[in-house]
């Protein structure tokens, strides 16, 4: 790690020039949770670090009309502490406060945990269930793409090496709505995600789900929106036939590896498990149960 | 060497080091500063042993860059304690026998003084999670977990109006 | 404070529980681990590590690095001097010494990942690495073997070729990987068998799982130019780490002064050396104080993990449920070197029943893995699992409770041990039915729960220990003791010097010393400071209160049997005298008039430690559709003799029970099919975290004080390891419906037991 | 006469496959020379590396540790710990 620099730009186009200096050699760097082990381990070798959270609004939360605008280096616990956030979007929010430890949630950000390009992400299968957008900034301005869009395999993103992911979109919450995410880790706490699966719904007044995104992860090189579960959901009152069917449906999307922590069984079976347990999570948090 | 100078506030005293991007700050509050109460356990942020306070957030000192550092106030475990007054944490934790090696505890103490600082009443189930991320090998947590709740009542205690 | 573990006894110090001499350092960052040192003109060392598990070394060239601006010093296996003979030291033989510093620095063939291969001294971390980088090691890389069974099977690679099983006539033709054959037992097992009425049968493994300490391996070493030098380092044992580094690096042992630091968890791990002959070799080199430090990645890949264990037992009994047989081969990974616990197995498997007819088989195997040390209770925590998962068999199939089963074959004082020993001071019964009385047995379960019970056994012992206690001139007292304080001991230390001076604990305080500052002692391990160290402590109190006395006597023309020495006053009884009371305050004010200071070391070598039992109930839930445990009640029970200080008596029994709940659950070696480890990392290596657990209730048995110790201490830090691995195992089973056989019961081998996935 | 027993697979490569022996011994020392005498190796490797179990309790380098004339002297492997 001898002669690394560091920098701190001001704003996304100084980011975006330092990153461009420095080519190969640049590394972006939010909470850091990822990036330092990696540097400590050997398996990243930056010679520039550009440190964006010194960029205006790039770790804070704004609600605007249309919804919520999260930056890109906002942490877990400025998440978890957003009142507003946490009521219209319980899942995202769970699923972003499962990430590491208590420290690491004091650090790790929405925006890192995406570019990292863990297939184990804990983030990104709840952000791609409600439908989050990212936006990103380049040479030639701001464009937008959606989150599921922004993975493409094990540490690999779809971002060119000048972009710099600035923020998140999440959309004002249509009524009787709800999200939740879970995963499965051998202990309680700082693990990562064997398994992970997310459902975002919305229902209607009489309680039928009338739309409904469901994701899964750590069961195929990115984070999964399997289309078919949540179809599974649509028109359903969660009779036992409809969860069977999204069961089904994320069992045979799911393409997962056997390796140090899961078996592909393991993986198929559980993944299935609890896209149905969220999907129920949700259709409470939509019903208003919890509130 | 790509170092810049970094200033910090560092249990209330400003400080002045130089910081490399390939620096953690644990790194440098142990070889630049010699505070080495805080402890390098992992080096990945699993362990918690180098849990320090930075501007009221709780993180591992290894999982942040020394030039972050820049600006910032860190508390650290030699700061814990009130011009030679233990702080009511580490009371309870050598009351209640709560550290048997004692190399995980500044970490330990840190991580419960954060909790406190936002959650003066925690539930046993609270404290449990809050402090998943520092393992202790020693202990098996029960009088860890009796330690944080009983210095959690001492606070409070003090904050009542006389 | 949990169950009122309160000593019977009125002792005023004893049986307390005041705040250890050494506490405020460490709540405050103050206390110097091995790794908080820092010398004038100190180098960083790094080790060079294969990345093979199985090669042999061809060449190693060190000219690129060697001319790197700020490296000072390189060293290899040829810079080590073990040589042939020489004296034995600190229990290690010849041979063993050549496996240690084969171990610490690769000589021909590296035996496994992580194996160390190079050094550097460099003047910074980034140089040091950069260094590594550029010494270049020649590998013929050769096929491995990493599983035990494997390692024992026809053709598999072999990793030494002087390795001939020992214990087998007459001598195998062909070397192997099986280092040695252990048989032991008695009795005639093929008549128990023939007459049982009921046979338990199954085969058990366990994961290779580590110590996991906190604190990675430490050390500084200075080399002076006069030939002498000073180590600093964590370990559990000064005099350990001075006789091997000696003995590695061909020095005169008084030539070597290691200084103790703080020690930062150990549990068996630190009982040996891995970078201290390192560090003084290019501390040699250079003439300049050298640091290493292990990161977390090192301490998994090349120090000691405890073995795994692929073990099969065959049980003979009643219908009534007496134990009448027992048949048990125990196959352990060594790792790369001889020496694994497997002979500790045999002898602990069956310790805690009274079994007439036994037969154990014992083989030490080696395979591509670090070299196994020592891990709490070495040995016992597998057998245990194989031989409690049987008898719960038993009582299930019996339709027993298992409690009562276990009473019913209990050792019982004057018992013989298939290792030789008879059962003394022993309170197992008394542990059992503490068990069965307490709140937690009685508790009824809840829908989805389960019970399960275990026990557990470890010997515990004594040796060589000194320790002085000094009278400061104000009447207080300073004790030095000589073991690394890993849990507390200063504690117990200070503790018993109070109450045999007659002191307040609050005017004892503790140090501990460095090699050249007191006599020899073991390492702090065995369970056996608070035993041995702790009679070298009060034996040393005696001859100051004796010493006292006489003075006292001196000072009134008194005949010393007419002093009494009571809670620090010297009283005269001699009605003649018109004595006024003398406390140690006075007498220690006094001392030059008396013949000068206070003070009085003792060594001895301890003898009649106690064994100890353990029982333990472990309550859980599984999550039927993902196959998580969750443990909602722990009650661990255990004869301790007594309690010196209850609260860290308590400790290490909630300690050893985490331990054991992680080595049930979740804690393995993951080794991938190129022979490497694939979670060299606290994020993959699961050791339970606070929120995995419960309080976790203790009692702590009293029934039978130790009679061959002042205060009537057994050991206790190891016997909490050995029951949970079954009390675990027997809860899951019952939940599952079936044995479980194989440690860890991870989720997904819970999962797939219940025929879900 | 001291009764010798051993469960050491080690001493059995030295005593040609012999589990246990009488030994004429008044002393721990005295039975360690005798061992050596009669099976060359094995009082050192006793010294070295095992412990005694005289007559039920464990011994450790206890040379001077007196044997009764029917003492039984169990041979075991030296016991450590973590």
């Amino acid at each position: 790690m001898s002669g690394v620099e560091y920098i701190s730009p001001g704003s996304v186009a100084e980011a975006i020039s330092a990153l461009q200096a420095a080519g190969e050699n640049g590394r972006l760097l939010a909470g850091g949770t990822d990036l330092l082990v990696q540097m400590r381990g050997g398996r990243a070798k930056p010679k520039v670090v550009i440190d964006l959270k010194a960029i205006p609004g790039i770790a804070a939360i704004r609600e605007e009309a249309s919804g919520f605008v999260i930056g890109a280096a906002a942490s877990g616990a400025t998440i978890g502490e957003h009142e507003a956030l946490c009521k219209a979007w319980p899942g995202v929010v769970e699923a972003v406060n499962l990430i590491g430890s208590t420290q690491v949630q004091g650090r790790a950000s929405l925006g890192g945990n995406l570019c990292n390009a863990s297939p184990a992400a804990d983030s990104v299968p709840a952000l791609i269930a409600a439908g989050a957008v990212c936006v990103i900034a380049g040479p030639n301005g701001l464009r937008e793409a959606p989150v599921e869009s922004i993975q493409t395999g094990p540490g690999k993103t779809a971002l060119a090496k000048d972009e710099v992911l600035v923020a998140f979109k999440l959309l004002k919450r249509a009524a009787q709505s709800g999200d939740a995410y879970l995963r499965l880790i051998p202990r309680t706490e700082m693990d990562i995600a064997v398994v992970g699966a997310a459902v975002s719904l919305t229902l209607d007044a009489s309680g039928k789900c009338i739309a409904a995104r469901v994701s899964v992860g750590a069961v195929a090189p990115t984070a999964l929106l399997v289309e078919a579960a949540g179809a599974a959901l649509v028109g359903s009152s969660f009779e036992e036939a409809a969860l069977a069917k999204l069961e089904a449906a994320v069992a045979a999307a799911c393409k997962p590896i056997s390796d140090k922590r899961g078996t592909i069984e393991y993986r198929t079976k559980v993944a299935a498990v609890l896209a149905r347990r969220a999907a129920l999570i949700a259709r409470d948090r939509a019903q208003g149960a919890a509130s | 060497m790509s170092r810049t100078v970094v200033n910090a506030i560092v249990n209330g005293e400003p400080v002045e080091f130089l910081g490399g991007g390939g620096q953690s700050l644990l790194d440098a509050l142990r070889d630049e500063l010699r505070l080495t109460g805080t402890k390098e356990g992992c080096g990945t942020g699993d362990c918690g042993a180098c849990s320090v306070i930075v501007d009221g957030r709780l993180v591992c000192a290894c999982l942040m860059l020394a030039p972050e550092a820049e600006g910032k106030r860190i508390e650290t475990i030699e700061g814990l304690a009130d011009n030679g007054h233990l702080h009511p944490l580490q009371h309870q934790f050598l009351e209640q026998a709560a550290l048997q090696c004692g190399f995980c505890t500044p970490g330990l103490l840190m991580a419960s003084k954060a909790l406190l600082d936002r959650n003066p009443d925690p539930t046993e189930t609270e404290v449990r999670y809050w402090l998943a991320g520092n393992i202790c090998r020693c202990t098996g947590y029960d009088k860890v977990v009796r330690a944080v709740m009983d210095a959690a009542a001492d606070l409070r205690q003090e904050e009542k109006p006389k | 404070m949990s169950d009122g573990n309160q000593s019977p006894v009125s002792f005023k110090v004893v049986g307390h529980r005041p705040i250890r001499p050494d506490g405020v350092d460490k709540v405050t960052g103050r206390a110097q681990f091995g790794a908080d040192f820092h010398l004038p003109g100190m180098l960083t060392g790094r080790i060079k590590r294969s990345p093979h598990p199985h090669a042999r070394i061809l060449k190693i060239d060190t000219s690129a690095a060697e001319k790197l601006p700020g490296v000072k010093a390189i060293v290899t296996g040829a810079d080590l001097d073990v040589g042939a003979g020489g004296d034995i030291e600190a229990g290690e033989h010849a041979a063993a010494m050549k496996d240690v510093a084969a171990n610490v620095l690769a000589s021909g063939k590296v035996f496994y990942q992580g194996h160390a291969v190079a050094a550097v001294a460099a003047t910074s971390p980034e140089i040091a690495a950069e260094a590594l980088d550029l010494i270049e090691v020649t590998y013929e890389v050769l096929p491995h073997v990493i599983d035990v069974d494997e390692a024992i099977a026809a053709g598999a690679a072999v990793l030494h070729d002087d390795m001939f099983t020992k214990g087998v006539t007459p001598k195998p033709a062909k070397p192997s990987n099986v280092a040695q054959r252990h048989v032991m037992g008695r009795g005639d097992v093929k008549a128990a068998f023939a007459a049982a009425d009921v046979v338990i049968e199954g085969r058990y493994t366990t994961a290779a799982v580590h110590q996991g300490y906190i604190e990675p391996h430490a050390c500084v070493a200075s080399w002076g130019a006069d030939g002498q030098s000073t180590i600093w380092c964590s370990s559990q044992g000064q005099f350990l780490v001075r006789a091997m580094t000696a003995r590695i690096l061909n020095l005169p042992l008084s030539d070597i002064k290691v200084i103790p630091a703080e020690i930062g968890g150990g549990f068996g791990g630190k009982t040996t050396v891995y970078l201290e002959p390192v560090a003084l070799a290019l501390s040699r080199k250079c003439g300049r104080p050298v640091k290493l430090v292990m990161s977390r990645e090192e301490v998994f890949l090349a120090s000691g993990p405890t073995s795994g264990a692929s073990m099969d037992i065959k049980l003979a009994a009643t219908k009534d449920g007496k134990i009448t047989g027992a048949e048990m081969e125990l196959r352990y990974q060594a790792g790369a070197f001889a020496g694994s616990p497997v002979n500790l197995g045999c002898m602990t498997a069956f310790a805690c029943y009274d079994v007439e007819n036994l037969a154990l088989v014992g083989l030490d195997v080696v395979s591509n893995r670090p070299k196994v040390a020592a891990y709490r209770a070495p040995g016992a925590p597998m057998a245990a699992f194989a031989v409690e998962s049987a008898i719960d068999d038993l009582a299930r199939k019996l339709n027993m409770d298992p409690i009562d089963l276990r009473i019913l074959n209990a050792v019982r004082d004057g018992a013989k041990t298939v290792y030789g020993a008879t059962v003394r001071y022993s309170a197992f019964v008394e542990t059992l039915e503490a068990v069965k009385a307490h709140p937690h047995y009685q508790a009824k379960l809840k829908p989805g729960q389960a019970r399960g019970v275990a026990a557990g056994f470890w010997f515990n012992i004594g040796g060589e220990s000194s320790a002085a206690v000094h009278v400061d001139e104000d009447g207080g007292a300073t004790v030095v003791s000589s073991n690394p304080d890993i849990g507390g001991s200063r504690a117990s230390m200070a503790m018993m010097a109070a109450e045999t001076l007659g002191l307040p604990i609050e005017r004892v305080r503790c140090t501990i010393a460095d090699t050249t500052s007191i006599g020899f002692s073991g390492s702090t391990g065995g369970s056996r400071v608070t035993f041995a160290t702790g009679m070298a402590v009060v034996e040393a109190a005696q001859k100051v209160v004796a010493d006292l006395k006489r003075r006292a006597a001196q000072t009134w023309e008194c005949d010393i049997a007419h002093v009494e020495y009571r809670d620090g006053v010297a009283t005269c009884l001699d009605p003649s005298k018109d004595a006024k009371p003398l406390s140690i305050k006075a007498l220690a004010g006094k001392s030059a008039k008396t013949g000068g200071p206070i003070a009085a070391e003792v060594s001895l070598n301890a003898q009649g430690a106690a064994a100890g039992y353990g029982v333990h109930v472990c309550d859980l839930e599984i999550d039927a559709e993902t196959g998580r445990t969750t443990v909602v009640r722990y009650t661990a029970a255990q004869d301790v003799g007594r309690a010196i200080h209850p609260a860290y008596v308590e400790g290490q029994l909630q300690g050893g029970a985490a331990q054991g709940v992680g080595w049930a659950l979740n804690e393995e070696y993951v080794y991938n099919a190129k022979g490497l480890l694939d979670n060299a990392s606290f994020l993959d290596y699961r050791m339970p975290v606070a929120s995995d657990l419960p309080m976790i209730d203790t009692i702590l048995v009293e029934a039978k004080p130790n009679p061959r110790h002042p205060y009537g201490a057994k050991g206790v830090g190891e016997v909490p390891i050995v029951p949970p691995l079954a009390a675990v195992s027997n809860a899951v089973s019952a939940l599952v419906g079936k044995r479980m056989t194989a440690l860890p019961l991870s989720p997904i081998v819970v999962l797939a037991a219940m025929g879900k996935a | 006469m001291a009764h010798v027993v051993s469960i050491s697979s080690k001493v059995r490569d030295l005593t040609g496959g012999l589990d246990a022996f009488d030994v004429e011994a008044a002393t721990v020392r005295g039975l360690i020379r005798a061992l050596e005498a009669r099976f060359p190796g094995l009082g050192e490797l006793v010294e070295a590396e095992m412990s005694l179990a005289i007559d039920g309790e464990i011994h450790q380098d206890a040379m001077a540790e007196p044997l009764g004339p029917a003492s039984e002297v169990v041979l075991i492997p030296r016991i450590s710990g973590g």
